[in-house]
């Protein structure tokens, strides 16, 4: 076979069976390539329910920093006989298949086009251990070892971490090791290690983290003084509440060892809103998170604080639609729905973060902007985003930063007002002044509601004022743009070529990633991360500088371009959709293959592109 | 909690405590039909706040949607008032009681609004035992969309069409007890001597206080052979509990015979003083309450008063342990763990 | 006051208290003018409360067919102390103010551009009747008589409708009878009458109909073979279930005296559409209707309908949004929210009826589509259409006409065949055979479901079977649009003009009347009223072969427009905006401003439009 | 209602009336984790239904969304299913109901798609005294999710992560009971020999039929201090009715001393035998049932078996006085009025 050798360059795919204690051993081995200071990017696959069903962990490994998911697996290692079949086709040829020889494999599961690296890992289990639950657990360790001396992974650092989980219950550490070092010699014995896949030390990672992007946008709420969070579950959302609840338990106890924080499941996706709504309305930052389906009962309480205008965080973690869809896949279906959320003339604003950094920044922030603009903001974030560890930069917080109330009246406001009146618009910006409950005893109270109403929110029927209101609604929403964060024009990638692509979300990687291959190829283009809708200048000024424009989307019906042309009145044919709705992450072969078939090249077609996911994980 | 005297002064009014009038408890002018049981509520909340000395601006009004939740607007025009979704008051005052847990929350519903629409989230409000007085003005039918049989519409009721309701009733009061509510109570808005002291003491009430008040509809459902017509309300309405709220250190009213009152006593200091001598129940006896309740329903008969009632009972702030301080007075320095834990954060996430 | 006569060509407004029973007089006296055989169209301004606030009820009279509403009011009845002040305004100079002198009005409502004639109307009724209750409701019928001599109609006509209407009840007839004259009589002695305003005989109505859309629709899923009514109260939607009902125990009485429908009030709009989807489900045709706040509430569920491919019949009666916004004022401004309702990507056909036929026609065909499509069919009604009588086409029906099931195997068809498969595309039109549960013991059963699934129905996680299933919803959207019925281009305002308009929904009367007044200006426009959601190719010619278009909505955000250049690729710069979204049907003259604004005309600008409102109602 | 007998015989296997073997009532294969007590339940469905003899495309299968609501997937694969949304096959399964009033109806659901989320269709289900069966799962958390505590996981219960609920349990048998429930009993996933007897009465009961079923969640809740562990329920579960299920002119079953029974006799002629030996209360009385159902709360005993019957009740169906014959089986001629009606119709407009 011949082979050209891959220094930090490669993916590695761990198949298993879900519920049996893959995740921590497939989580250490990729922490552990981290520490040798190379950029990682680990996706679990895994299915929709909670035992015994095929699940994948997808390891790319890239010193270039291209962390979006890629097509092709250099190294497989199958221990679970529903997908072995499947998993063995996906493998890349001049790949590794690495598996369990304890009993013989079927002949045709061994390609001759790949290096087959049989291991006796149930066979070295039952011969070192007896505790038969620790056997399924430790095989785990030993195609972890395994592969690691396949790679040339530094075993020191394995076993560091190894001995750093276990603190405390150290007699876990010598078993554990020792199952590393049991897949390590082994492999070594038998094959010629390292293999043509190589890591290499580097120092890329300082100030980077490996985290997920729910707990970031939890640690961002804890870090913008939300006080309540109500919630219902559902994947991929679930660990970001959860998240919160475990920061804030940890980072807001008050003296007497009480919350300064609520925590409350609520019954149904309608009542988390609802109890959002209620917190806000009373002056505390409440907020809930949820997935599609979520969102859809939601709708009718969306339209609500619109109308009523109360400041609201909602976070969407996007998963495959439509309905219950592909519950534990990955897409970016919702943003139709967000946006124009609700009956009747509604609209709201989103935020779309990239990476855990961005979940934490930009969650923080849109407290803020709830706030100041008095409505929903919706972080529409995803499972892809949420649910898996990423290569992200550190988390940092300025101090000086208090937080951003808006315009509410405090007793002593209201003892010099003239007159208050809720929906006045004083300073002309359509933002209007509020009061909380129990402020003061005979100023300042109104009555909150989703019916028409005067600008001193008295109930009104007459057309007139509602018109006025509509008006300075609309109007609001150009305030709103004003506020809303810009988008990221990377550098390096606008040089004023004819040509732009607009992204957002996940599809961060894979589209920096094409926009490299597509210039080798001699195709030069401008690059605009979008952060927010309502859209504000700068994202229009972009498209209109640029003869056509890419949209990369993951979702089918090309939903962030609908947005840009209805709200910008741009000219559809001028917005070049580039979607990805297969539940898996989008790659960068595939924006790629459409950019490219675009400028006029052959390309290899998206089909062959999928091919590879025949495993439909 | 400072609060300032009303500008408005009517020496002829009598004062309470705070040297409030009534008129400082008053809302803007009613919508409603004339004669529709609702205004009577609204009349009997406003008195009770007010003989209750609370500061306005401590009430914390919450609704849904229908004629009963819109009474809110009608009373305690000093109050803030929110007037949300059909049937969703429930979970809007939740998130408004996490919020802060010092103010009083009054809930307004209808039957419509609670016992259909509503049901999931009153359920759920009873299992939170939310500090709050949800009062069900109860008519039986849907009133703002004109008279359509509600769930609570009794087995063999007719409405003003002429349909006789062949589903099995909702009966609130019962399904309250069956949740564990803490306190429960029925009532009917043509007998304020009733309702005055019930309403009182459900808000002086530290946790989920449930008042079923009959109020008949007069547009739509007073017709004979309706079971919520003020007519057939007061021939079947058996008043069981004869209560009366009495305030910190006041003395108990000359009403009730002390020797056959039971004092339930409330945090501060105040306490409801019941008189059982012609109850045939124990108020504080789940299962009895619920027999009595069921017993009538054969009868026929519509038993009010206060039903039952658990003083030990934590509410949903104890049951989450938050902080005595309500959430919405802490700032940033309170709430913002800083830059300071990042560092360890980070470092956790290598 | 110098005066052109006119005839059949004035506006009459009727203010009165809601819940005093002026309803019924106010019918009659519309009623009347029908029946002398010109061209009528009542409408209905009430307040959302059921007694005590002000209500409106408007009668436009135009030979012409001009039955859109009119701004401007030229004969002004007002026995409301509430709203007689800001009624006097509304009157327009020349015009006429019918009050009650029983105690002499304040002198400020008497203005002397306009003709006050007092009629002691409470005086009259004192004197003549004694039940305090009957003196109220005849107080309604002498301003209908004394109005009615006022524009010289026919008391004949008048009085026959009495004794139609108390066929039975006899001894009512007198006393109504009498006071249609009470007030005849008393105007007729102490005024000039007839006056300028005439009603004139003609013989305009052969085979028209007055009729509420609400009925309509109702009496179009009787004849379509609906069996499954379940609801939830809300205005405007509520009268049409009830209707339903009621045709429906009429027609729908088996041998044994029950009934062949069910029709049920659920506890909620979520609990309504799910009884509908359940009955079709299981092969009956269910349907629900509500409004904007109920449409919102269906969210999740018209997902699950829209991916699990389940028949589906919703209407929805548009009332004044956002939120709980203007519950008795009228609008169009639930399309997005209808056409891309549920998260994911999901879309969904919508049906736009303009007249009662129309709701008649339409809903019955909506049944077919739904079953043929396997898709929810959301016909877009509004409060207007729904709640006031329109003048319109006769109801009628081809017998020879049969429900269209769509693909639904038989037990026979089942034991022919191979193999089914529930999502297969056997026939390339991407619509799949669906079976009714019970069918066969061995055969044809299935398991619906809202997640991914292959084409044999079994669940799955695997990204190709789910691309496939999204690309041929995709494709069937396609076949969706050859089954959406076609636009209509009225005759005479098609000649290939460089602009032209499109309009849908209630629009129609006004749109058709600013189209003529323009052309008095000199400004030629071609028509189209679009009636469904997606478009098909004679909506896209048009576009296509026109400079400019005006797309008159009664919206705020122009959503119509959104789905034209979403759907379409149409570029936005094209499609000029016309809107209405005050709740109040739109009128001509408004249209006319907005579209001789962009021809550069001096237009009288839309806020004294507006003014004519300041009753605001 | 014609049927073909199936293609695979298997003559080893038992046949029931209709020449069908457990084979033809099995699904596919379960996802659900080894030792669910889910999978125990989906298996005495199968064999209840088999032992009916109930052709298995006369019966529907209704369910919501999570682990429990999965398992009609993995029984009866000859029959219809229909997996809705979240918290709402209730609505579903009524308008099934309505379309074709012939089929058998078996609802599955969780504890958490029951009475969290799909609390407010529960109860307007039981309200309209569906013809149906509708059993919960109840495993006292939600099992998709990952384990979080369900409405139905009892005071006091502790979970998998330690924390000890403090909110009041939701008991939805107590609650169908309150809300007249027609047919009301509570049994374990555990004990096949009580399970199989009930869900055959309830699928021949002709109304309303619940089976609360507490079914351990063995990945998330069978953790000890869980109340709803496959250990304590054995701990504390008391059997009180000894219940046999008699298919019509079959005769009753030795495991029960006819003198002690009390049959409830079916409108097909079947009936439910039912031991009253060692029951102290009486299943035909409600009162009775709540009481009996409350002390067995107070008492931490899990009371099982049927509590409670109303062979009376009115269903749906004749409440709706709906046609005997399936709506869905109408054709046009039966359901159109035609243009005959139009001239009068019309004629009335004008
Ligand atoms: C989501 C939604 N559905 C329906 C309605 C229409 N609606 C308004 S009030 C009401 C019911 C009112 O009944 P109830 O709660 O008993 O109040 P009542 O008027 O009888 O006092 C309904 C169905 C609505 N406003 N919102
Ligand atoms: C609208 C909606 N919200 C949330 C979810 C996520 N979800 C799936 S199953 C489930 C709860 C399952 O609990 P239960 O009904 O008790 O079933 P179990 O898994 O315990 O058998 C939830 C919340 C969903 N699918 N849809
Ligand atoms: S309709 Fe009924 S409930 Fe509503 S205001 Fe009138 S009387 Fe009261
Ligand atoms: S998680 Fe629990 S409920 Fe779900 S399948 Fe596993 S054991 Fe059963
Ligand atoms: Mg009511
Ligand atoms: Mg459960």
């Amino acid at each position: 076979m011949l082979r050209v050798e891959k220094i930090n360059d490669f993916v590695i795919r761990l198949a298993n069976v879900n519920g049996t204690g893959s995740a921590s051993a497939n989580n250490l081995f990729a922490k552990a390539i981290f520490r040798m200071g190379v950029p990682v990017s680990p996706k679990n696959i895994f299915p929709s329910n909670i035992q015994g069903l095929p699940t994948w962990y997808e390891i790319r490994v890239s010193d270039k920093g291209y962390l979006g998911r890629r097509a092709g697996i250099d190294i497989m290692v199958s221990i679970n006989p529903q997908s072995i079949a499947r998993d063995v086709e996906n493998i890349s040829p001049g790949g590794y298949f690495v598996y369990d020889n304890t009993k013989p494999l079927a002949k045709e599961l061994l390609r001759d086009d790949v290096t087959n690296i049989g291991i006796p890992m149930t066979g070295l289990t039952t011969e070192h251990y007896t505790d038969p639950r620790l056997r399924l657990l430790f095989k785990n360790m030993i195609y972890v070892g395994a592969v690691s001396a396949l790679i040339n992974m530094d075993m020191g650092i394995l076993e560091q971490m190894v001995s750093d989980q276990f603190k405390g219950k150290e007699k876990l550490v010598t078993p554990n090791v020792k199952a590393l070092r049991l897949g390590a010699d082994y492999i070594a014995k038998h094959y010629e290690v390292p293999c043509h896949l190589k890591l290499e030390r580097k120092d890329l990672n300082k100030d980077r983290i490996m985290f997920d992007g729910n707990s970031a946008c939890a640690l961002g709420a804890v870090f913008a003084g939300a006080t309540v969070g109500a919630w219902y579950p559902i994947t991929p959302s679930t660990s970001l509440m959860s998240a919160f609840d475990d920061y804030a338990s940890q980072y807001r106890i008050d003296q007497d060892g009480k919350k300064k924080y609520a925590f409350v499941q609520a019954e149904d996706e309608l009542a988390a809103i609802g109890m959002a709504i209620g917190a806000n309305w009373n002056g505390a930052r409440g907020f809930t998170a949820t997935s599609g389906p979520g969102i859809s009962l939601m709708t009718e309480f969306l339209g609500l604080a619109y109308f009523a205008e109360i400041p609201l965080v909602l976070i969407d973690v996007q998963r495959g639609g439509p309905s219950t869809g592909m519950p534990t896949r990955t897409q970016q279906s919702d943003i139709l729905a967000c946006a124009y959320a609700s009956h009747g003339d509604t609209k709201h604003p989103l935020i779309f973060p990239s990476t855990p950094k961005d979940c934490f920044d930009l969650t923080a922030h849109a407290f803020d902007l709830a706030e100041q603009l008095q409505t929903p903001i919706i972080v529409m974030t995803d499972l892809d985003l949420g649910m898996n560890e990423h290569y992200s930069e550190k988390i940092t917080w300025d101090d000086s930063k208090v937080m951003k109330r808006g315009k509410v009246l405090s007793a002593e406001d209201l003892e010099k007002m003239e007159k208050f009146g809720r929906y006045l618009d004083v300073d002309g910006d359509a933002l209007t002044y509020r009061t909380i409950p129990g402020t003061h005893p005979t100023k300042g109270s109104f009555f909150t509601r989703g019916t028409s109403r005067t600008e001193m929110a008295v109930y009104t029927e007459e057309s007139e004022p509602y018109l006025r209101n509509m008006d300075r609604l609309s109007k609001k929403w150009n305030t709103i743009k004003s506020y809303m964060p810009d988008p990221e024009f990377p550098v390096d990638y606008n040089h004023g070529n004819e040509a732009g692509v607009i992204y957002f979300g996940t599809s961060d990687f894979s589209t920096m990633e094409a926009a490299d291959e597509l210039k080798n190829e001699g195709i030069h283009l401008d690059l605009m991360r979008i952060k927010a809708f309502p859209f504000n200048a700068l994202v229009e000024d972009f498209i209109h500088s640029h003869e056509r424009i890419f949209v990369v989307e993951q979702n089918r019906d090309a939903q962030m371009r609908t947005l840009l042309i209805n709200e910008l009145n741009i000219d559809p044919s001028k917005l070049i959709p580039v979607l990805n709705y297969d539940g898996l992450p989008i790659t960068a072969k595939h924006i790629f293959d459409r950019i490219i078939g675009q400028f006029g090249y052959s390309s290899s077609s998206s089909i062959n592109q999928h091919d590879i996911y025949k495993t439909g994980i | 909690m400072t609060y300032i005297k009303p500008e408005f002064r009517h020496p002829e009014l009598p004062k309470n405590k705070l040297g409030f009038t009534t008129k400082d408890y008053e809302g803007t002018l009613s919508t409603l039909c004339a004669g529709c049981g609702h205004d009577s509520i609204s009349a009997a909340i406003a008195q009770s706040i007010f003989e209750l000395s609370i500061p306005p601006h401590r009430i914390a009004k919450m609704s849904g949607i229908g004629c009963s939740s819109k009474t809110p607007a009608y009373f305690l025009g000093n109050s803030h008032g929110f007037n949300s979704v059909h049937g969703r008051m429930p979970s809007v005052a939740t998130g408004a009681y996490l919020a802060n847990r010092d103010l009083i929350y009054l809930g307004v519903s209808g039957d419509g609004d609670s016992a259909s629409i509503g049901m999931g989230q009153f359920v759920h409000a009873v299992r939170r035992n939310l500090n709050m007085t949800y009062i069900i003005m109860n008519n039986g039918c849907y009133g703002l969309t004109k008279g359509q049989d509600s769930a609570t519409a009794d087995y063999g009721s007719i409405n003003k069409s002429g349909n006789t309701n062949l589903f099995e009733t909702i009966d609130m009061a019962g399904l309250a007890l069956e949740l564990g509510a803490s306190f429960v109570a029925r009532s009917f808005s043509g007998d304020k001597e009733q309702l005055i002291p019930l309403i009182k003491a459900a808000v002086s009430y530290p946790g989920f206080a449930f008042i079923d008040v009959i109020s008949p509809c007069v547009t739509f459902n007073n017709n004979k052979g309706s079971t919520k017509s003020y007519d057939y309300v007061r021939e079947h309405m058996e008043i069981v509990s004869d209560l009366d709220f009495v305030a910190p250190a006041t003395e108990i009213k000359a009403t009730i015979a002390s020797g056959a009152t039971e004092r339930i006593v409330l945090h501060d200091g105040s306490y409801l003083a019941i008189n059982k001598l012609e109850m045939d129940w124990d108020p504080s006896d789940r299962l009895s309450a619920m027999t009595k309740l069921h017993k009538g329903r054969i009868a026929n008969e519509i038993v009010t008063g206060l039903l039952y009632y658990d003083a030990h009972r934590k509410n949903l702030h104890d049951i989450l342990d938050t902080s005595l301080t309500p959430l919405n007075a802490f700032n940033t320095k309170d709430l913002c763990p800083g830059s300071g834990v990042l560092e360890e954060l980070n470092a956790g996430l290598r």
